[in-house]
């Protein structure tokens, strides 16, 4: 019998991916965890391991297809053993794979005969187990013959199919709780008026619209509709911090991990984020609560050739500038590689995103849904800026200033809780000696 | 109504209040679906309540004292000659039914079943039309057919009130005693009503076309019971055909077509039970996409879903053994799927029981379906004489039957005849159902004395080593 | 199939104690105790008077349209002499002399016509439903409270009244049907007085009789001289026994007149003659009672006109007791009362809008 | 809790009234020994007796002027019309009496009367039998006109008008009378009168409606929230008068966009009203024109037209597109 491999369900929010490349071939002997395909997903290129040992018998795709959650991707045989029923249950569509025809008529299936024959034991007779044993099987959508008993003279025991059940699970890495869907609660739904041909003016090129363009465009859209947003605007003097950074620049280049603004700017969000929780919140619109972590893993937005990456820092707050200075590095190079793993884009409770260095000055980010503020980062330039002397003295001086932008969710904070937050930011970015302080 | 079609819209329709049909609707109800149980009676039960397996049992029960009565006299009680009045044996016969009609009608209420008498129609796969009924039609989003069987008949010959030709159901109602009664038919409807109006003082004639009684029972099964019908009944006569019939005021005059001296003969009435035909006729299930087989019985898969994914059948329209308790089990299966459970008409022992006198049950393979399939079996009999407890009742007749699996030593089958074996064969059943070897039997306790003790031998002899048998190689 | 007549035993019976001229037939004297004698002749006095003076206020504007009763004091009183407090009184809208035996006060009547809604107002502890004026339509209310009656089983009654107009109307022949279905105790009083405004009781049926509507019904009916207050009595307290014994209704015609104007807003003189007036004056049913008693030594010509003044006056006091309230005028928000026991939010916000706009009004005009 | 039909519900909820109350009298053509021609009054005469269960001749006003009577004796008559289009024939006695006799006797005399008649379409009847005129009678001032749209509804608002101390109007849709089952509760049940209920919450968009329309008005909801994600509030007003608007009103500040469903003939139907009293108290909210979806301004058509005439899912959900798309 050939065993069906399905794209298994990748985590958080994943229903499809592009595939990148297959790594092996029909007839390939492939051992349980060799490598078999690189799939791109909304977040991030997975490289799939075998979940079978045996020999490649087809493969149902090829580099560029799109492949859906549940889709057959290649097939495997050995003939031992085939999936449990509850597989072919879970198909999002029946696929064409062969193996999926069978299942459909599989025996629940099949139309009865006149009875009389039906139900009296043909030679070899029915599988011996208890009805309520007979029952669990069914429940858990396995075929008693494909289970060795326990039991006396073959007899099934529940346990046997419990266990049965177990196995197939874990062959397919199906998951076992349903998949969380972001809440799709819809705006008044005026319905989008279809496109003109722009042909008529001239010519045109299209390009599908994938993989991370299509979640981002998913995500934007959704936080966009979903929050109203409030932008506060500000300049932090980085003259201080400047200096401070250019200063300790080798020693941490020495450790492999590299000084930027955003190092700095991580630990000067944590500081906030502990002291204003509600920031490092999410809105439950449904229960109308708001859940307030208890954790620190602040994203970072790396801008890649494919578009737009969140890959995040776990624990910010307790790693030194350094320890984030050098994790910040590798995680920023392996997300620039497609290399950061699913787990790596998933967790964040407030983003971070820095267009100091491409030059950008103020703009607006939109906030990280289901996050409920981003802290957005220009580039910083000398400019005039008037000090106070004391008694009445004014001097103008050339600063190194950054425009920073906090965008809140009105839903959960105000334009207050902004400033305020603002304010430690400020602060510690303003002081080096501050944000070493928070480091110890 | 005198205006106007009212349409009612129901999540589960059941179709027909017999045994299926309310188990259906109960389990159904029970599982939080708005169940509407129609029938054309005014309460549920259906055939096997009114004009089926209560009422001929109740007949058969009385048939039991009778004969008992009169065996008591060689054990040294003997009562007077019995006083038979039929108008107290009807009317005990419907207290019977009532009270049990009621008692449904109460478990429907309490369950919120709401019960509609009057005639279904299929008008389509979602709805159906009601005649003679307060509502005209129900849309439903699924609907359970549990229509049943009626008796079938010879070709021209139609069951009427009066008619002295009748059908089991006319048979039970009694109209009187006839001094001579022809039985057309050797099943256990045949055999069990010429029971009762031999015990009742009938001369009872028995004209059956093979050659065999009780097909479906392994034949020594059978025997015992043959050989107490040969001395209660007058003639039988086997390979017979009834060639010419004709209902006159006086009696019935038949001409008969096999091994028979006298083939003109006429008597005071007849029955006529040669089986029953599936009720799947004129209820509009041409308007839906239900397939009904050449014989006339729905189609249906383990779920007990017909080939219209809205409508289920259960019971005699279902095919199968015509049995209330099978149906019963296939009700609650199909109510089970509609409420998403995944349940599955999936047995492998269906009891089957004939309240002769002996009984005759038995449950799983057959000797006879083992030899069909060529299967190779090892069959253990317990004759009853070797029983305590048969010796006391001096019911020594009797036996009891398993069939094993020689290979796995798993019981296949169980039969028994002799006394009481309704009660018996369900331990045989579970048996069965469990997967249980013989030597599970044998390990079994059974009390003594018991009939039922003759389950535990039977295996033991399988085993080598009954206690009231000499183990084989000692025997010949 | 045989083709015979159907016989029932049924016939009208007519009924007249006092001749045109008020002499007895003693063979029919009905035994009415003095007192009751007396009283009634007061109310009719009073009906005729207080129908007199109604007139006039109308004439000089003092009061709106109103019916006239003058000639019908003997059939509507007759008959309202046997009901009991207790019983139930159900009138068209001719029988304002019946009213006041039934206790209404002339205030109240005035008031009424003076276009006063608390005029209408009729205290429930009389057992009397205010006038009806569609034609017919209070029958079926009084068999309604005749039905209630009989389902409290007590021997109360109920008495409604009708005119000849009245009997051509779908719910009077409803209520006769209903009434003798379920044997309700309730007495039709057919006060036919000839004209419905100007439709004379020949072309209102072609029945011989009114009384013989029962037929119909299987209800007693009977016809009386309507102007003769002692054959009216009879019919009335026949009809009462009758009731009060669970043995049904009964349909009485009171043959009478209207002498004057269907209301005062109509001109009889367009279709009907000084002449058959003035026969029917002769047949004047205050008058004919007057001699009866006289002769019976009950009644003095210095009575009379003793009485008369006392009525006279007891009359003005009502005239000038009403007329303090209607100059006392009104508040146009009362309209609002009794539409429903509870005024729903609709009806306070109008209200508001009214109360608003008087306020504005009178600012104006202080202003 | 057991399932019922309207029709049990309603039954139910004369049973209970009759055992609480013996002045309340069932009356009307075939409510005795028929048990009503739609099973309405089923059993009463059984467990009540032919004297509470009142078969009465063949004569609507002779019906209702003679419950205006029990009802001033002090009875709770409770009068069945057998078919709304027959109720013509007792209209004067509706109007000239049973709406006025309080006013007329300044609140001394009161009639405490329930009219019950079968209203609308869907059945297949003949002439007469299928019309909604419940704005004749809303529109008479002492009158109250109540439309339960569904069987838990219809038994509390039934007990209701049978405890009120004013005339009640009460129709009862043929189209639900048997079409749907509900949980009813076994203990008595009230429901205010003049009161209207939020049945859907929404956001975008307020649908009124009541009696039999409730439920293509539902189905229209759900169908415009799969297939359009729109969020419709749906309000059963139960009461046609006295209106409650204040329910619908805040709804559409909410909203901004309305429409009423109903199959009375449109000119002049409740809907002109409903509409009325958006303009008057929350016009400046309003963000479209109110739509109307209702019967046509003709006679309701015999039944192989009447699917036509009466308002459909179909024609509700492209009022609410075409509202919601201004």
């Amino acid at each position: 019998m050939a065993r069906a491999f399905k794209l298994p369900d990748l985590g958080e929010g994943i229903h499809e991916g592009e595939v990148l490349a297959v790594l092996v071939s029909v007839g390939h002997k492939v051992k349980e965890g060799d490598l078999i395909l690189e799939v791109e997903t909304d977040k991030a290129a997975v490289e799939i391991p075998s979940p079978y040992t045996g020999s490649v018998k087809e493969i149902l795709v090829k580099p560029g297809d799109t492949v859906k959650v549940g889709d057959v991707l290649m097939t495997f045989s050995n003939g031992v053993e085939a999936e449990p029923v509850e597989a072919e249950r879970r198909m999002e569509k029946p696929a064409e794979a062969p193996d999926e025809k069978r299942a459909v008529e599989k025996p629940p299936e099949k139309a009865k005969q006149p009875v009389s024959e039906t139900r009296t034991p043909t030679a070899g007779g029915p599988v011996p187990a208890s009805p309520s044993t007979r029952r669990l099987a069914r429940e858990l959508g396995v075929d008693l013959r494909l289970i060795t008993a326990s039991g006396p003279a073959g007899l099934v025991t529940a346990e046997d199919v419990r266990a049965f059940a177990e196995e197939g699970k874990q062959a397919l890495a199906l998951p076992v709780a349903p998949e969380v869907k972001p809440s799709e609660v819809k705006p008044i739904s005026i319905p989008v008026p279809s496109l003109p041909d722009f042909t008529r003016w001239g010519p045109v090129e299209r390009i599908p619209v994938r993989s991370i363009r299509k979640a981002t465009a998913k995500q934007m859209a959704l936080a966009w509709s979903q929050i109203p947003h409030v932008h506060n605007q500000n300049m932090v003097d980085m003259t201080k911090l400047e200096a401070f950074r250019q200063k300790h620049k080798p020693e941490i280049e020495g450790k492999g991990g590299k000084l930027s603004i955003t190092v700095f700017a991580l630990k000067a969000v944590a500081t906030a984020l502990k002291t204003y929780p509600r920031f490092n919140a999410s809105l439950n619109t449904e229960t109308g609560e708001i859940i307030i972590k208890h954790y620190f893993h602040i994203g970072v937005a790396v801008n890649t050739e494919d578009g737009l990456i969140v890959p995040v820092i776990r624990d910010v707050d307790r790693k030194s500038i350094t320890e984030l200075a050098v994790e910040l590095n590798d995680l920023v190079q392996r997300t620039r590689m497609r290399k950061a793993t699913v787990e790596e884009m998933q967790g964040g409770t407030f983003t971070i995103t820095n267009v100091g260095p491409m030059g950008g000055g103020f703009f607006a980010p939109i906030i990280n849904y289901p996050e409920v503020a981003i802290l957005g980062m220009g580039s910083s330039s000398m400019q005039p800026v008037v000090l106070d002397k004391g008694e009445k003295r004014h001097e103008i001086v050339p600063r190194l200033m950054m425009p920073i932008v906090l965008c809140i969710d009105h839903r959960v904070l105000d334009g207050a809780d902004a400033i305020r937050f603002m304010k430690v930011i400020i602060d510690a970015l303003e002081d080096p000696d501050e944000l070493l302080m928070t480091m110890i | 109504m005198v205006m106007g079609e009212l349409t009612q819209e129901s999540e589960v329709l059941v179709i027909g209040g017999g045994p299926g049909g309310y188990a259906a609707a109960f389990r159904a109800a029970d599982l939080g679906l708005e169940v509407t149980l129609v029938d054309m009676q005014e309460r549920p039960g259906g055939e096997c309540l009114f004009r089926g397996c209560i009422p001929s049992k109740t007949l058969l029960y009385l048939a039991e004292l009778i004969r008992d009565a009169d065996r008591a006299q060689s054990m040294g009680i003997t009562f007077g000659h019995p006083q038979i009045d039929l108008g107290t044996i009807r009317k005990w016969k419907q207290h019977v039914i009532d009270s049990l009609a009621d008692g449904l009608v109460t478990l429907s209420k309490k369950r919120g079943v709401q019960l509609i008498q009057g005639r279904v129609a299929f008008e389509g796969s979602d709805r159906a039309r009601l005649y003679d009924a307060d509502i005209s039609h129900i849309k439903f989003r699924h609907a359970i057919l549990a229509t049943g069987s009626h008796p079938s008949s010879l070709k021209g010959v139609v069951f009427n009130e009066e008619g002295r030709v009748m059908d089991s159901a006319r048979a039970l109602e009694l109209a009187d005693i006839p001094e001579t009664l022809l039985i057309y038919g050797g099943g256990y409807i045949a055999l069990e009503m010429g029971t009762v109006y031999a015990a009742l003082g009938s001369h009872v004639t028995l004209a059956v076309r093979s050659d065999r009684l009780l097909r479906g029972a392994d034949p020594d099964l059978a025997a015992p019971l043959i050989r107490r019908i040969e001395k209660t009944f007058d003639t039988i006569y086997y390979n017979t055909k009834i060639a010419t019939l004709n209902e006159t005021k006086t009696g019935v005059d038949v001409t008969f077509d096999g091994e028979v001296e006298k083939p003109f003969q006429t008597f005071d009435r007849m029955l006529i039970a040669i089986g029953r035909t599936p009720n799947s006729k004129n209820i509009g299930l041409e308007t839906t996409r239900v397939k009904v087989n050449e014989r006339g019985f729905v189609e249906v898969n383990e779920q007990q879903r017909t080939s219209d994914e809205r409508i289920y059948a259960i019971g005699d329209v279902a095919g199968g053994p015509l049995l209330a308790h099978k149906a019963f089990h296939e009700g609650k299966v199909a109510a089970e799927v509609i409420a998403g459970e995944p349940s599955a008409f999936d047995f492998r022992a269906i009891p089957s029981v004939v309240y002769t006198d002996p009984q005759v049950a038995w449950c799983g393979l057959t000797e006879e379906q083992a030899q069909k399939q060529n299967r190779s079996i090892q069959v253990e009999r317990y004759p009853w004489k070797f029983s305590g407890r048969a010796t006391t009742m001096d019911t020594l007749e009797g036996m009891t039957k398993m069939i094993i699996d020689p290979d796995t030593k798993r019981i296949l089958g169980l039969g028994i005849t002799g006394r009481n074996t309704e009660g018996m064969i369900s331990e045989g059943v579970l048996a069965i159902e469990m997967g249980a070897l013989a030597q599970d039997m044998a390990l079994t306790i059974h009390p003594h004395p018991t009939l039922s003790e003759t389950v535990g031998e039977v295996a033991d002899i399988f085993l080598g080593g009954a206690t009231h048998i000499l183990p084989k190689q000692n025997k010949k | 199939m045989p083709r015979k007549k159907i016989n029932l035993p049924y016939n009208v019976e007519y009924l007249s104690v006092l001749d045109e001229k008020g002499t007895l037939d003693e063979k029919l004297e009905p035994d009415i105790p003095e007192e009751i004698l007396l009283n009634l002749h007061r109310a009719m006095l009073l009906g005729r008077r207080f129908d007199e003076r109604l007139l006039s206020l109308q004439r000089q504007g003092r009061i709106g349209t109103f019916a006239p009763v003058t000639g019908q004091e003997a059939a509507q009183l007759g008959a309202s002499v046997v009901l009991r407090p207790t019983d139930w009184f159900v009138p068209s809208f001719r029988e304002t002399a019946a009213e006041l035996w039934r206790g209404r006060t002339m205030e109240s009547v005035i008031l009424a016509f003076g276009g006063f809604s608390e005029g209408a107002r009729s205290e429930k502890k009389l057992n009397n439903l205010p006038v009806s004026i569609p034609v017919a339509s209070q029958i079926l209310h009084a068999v309604g409270i005749a039905w209630a009656i009989k389902y409290r089983q007590t021997d109360d009654l109920v008495m409604t009244f009708l005119g000849d107009g009245g009997t051509s109307e779908g719910d009077f022949h409803e209520g006769m049907n209903f009434a003798g279905v379920y044997q309700a105790p309730v007495i039709f009083v057919c006060q036919n007085n000839q004209w419905a405004i100007s439709v004379p009781r020949s072309k209102q049926t072609h029945s011989k009789t009114l009384a013989q509507k029962s037929l119909a019904y299987d209800i007693p009916g009977i016809q009386v001289d309507g102007n003769d207050v002692l054959a009216v009595y009879v019919a009335a307290h026949e009809a009462a026994q009758r009731a009060r014994t669970g043995n049904g209704p009964t349909l009485i015609e009171c043959v009478t007149y209207r002498m004057m104007m269907h209301t005062t807003a109509d001109d009889p003189k367009r279709y009907r003659t000084e002449k058959e007036v003035e026969t029917w004056r002769k047949r004047d049913p205050l008058s004919r009672f007057q001699k009866y008693l006289m002769d019976k030594g009950l009644l003095s010509d210095d009575q009379i006109e003793a009485l008369a003044e006392e009525i006279k006056t007891e009359i003005q006091a009502a005239v000038d007791h009403a007329e303090d309230q209607m100059k006392g005028g009104v508040d146009p928000l009362d309209m609002f009362e009794h539409t429903y026991a509870e005024l729903s939010q609709n009806l306070i916000d109008q209200k508001e809008e009214l109360k608003k706009e008087i306020v504005a009004m009178k600012e104006k005009n202080d202003g | 809790m057991a399932k019922m039909t309207m029709v049990q519900a309603l039954n139910l909820a004369l049973r209970q009234e009759m055992e609480n109350d013996d002045r309340v009298i069932v009356l009307g053509e075939d409510v005795g020994v028929d048990g009503g021609v739609f099973r309405v009054t089923d059993g009463l005469i059984e467990q009540f007796g032919d004297q509470r269960a009142l078969d009465t001749p063949l004569a609507e006003s002779g019906i209702v002027g003679m419950s205006i009577g029990m009802a001033v004796y002090g009875l709770l008559p409770v009068c069945e019309i057998q078919f709304s289009g027959f109720s013509y024939l007792n209209f004067h006695q509706l109007e000239s009496h049973a709406a006025r006799l309080r006013w007329r006797t300044q609140g001394q005399i009161t009639v405490p009367m329930v009219l019950r008649t079968p209203y609308g379409g869907g059945v297949r009847a003949l002439e007469h039998h299928s019309e909604s005129r419940e704005v004749f009678y809303a529109h008479i001032p002492g009158l109250k006109m109540v439309i339960p749209s569904g069987p838990r509804n219809a038994r509390a608002l039934l007990v209701s008008a049978i405890r009120d101390p004013d005339p009640v109007i009460f129709f009862e849709g043929k189209a639900i009378y048997r079409a749907f089952r509900e949980e009813v509760p076994e203990e008595a049940e009230t429901m205010p009168i003049g009161k209207a209920k939020i049945v859907r919450e929404g956001k975008d968009l307020t649908m009124i409606s009541y009696g039999a329309m409730m439920r293509p008005t539902l189905d229209a909801a759900l169908e415009l929230k799969e297939k359009d994600g729109v969020e419709a509030e749906v309000i059963d007003l139960l009461t046609i008068s006295p209106l409650d608007d204040t329910v619908f009103v805040e709804s559409v500040t909410k909203t901004g966009r309305a429409m009423v469903i109903h199959e009375a003939p449109r000119s002049f139907g409740p809907g002109a009203e409903i509409v009325s009293r958006l303009m008057e108290k929350a016009f400046y909210y309003l963000e479209a024109p109110i739509a109307r979806v209702t019967g046509f301004d003709v006679t309701i058509p015999l039944f192989s037209r009447e699917n036509a005439y009466l308002p459909g899912v179909h024609r509700i959900t492209a009022a609410a597109r075409k509202t919601l798309s201004t």
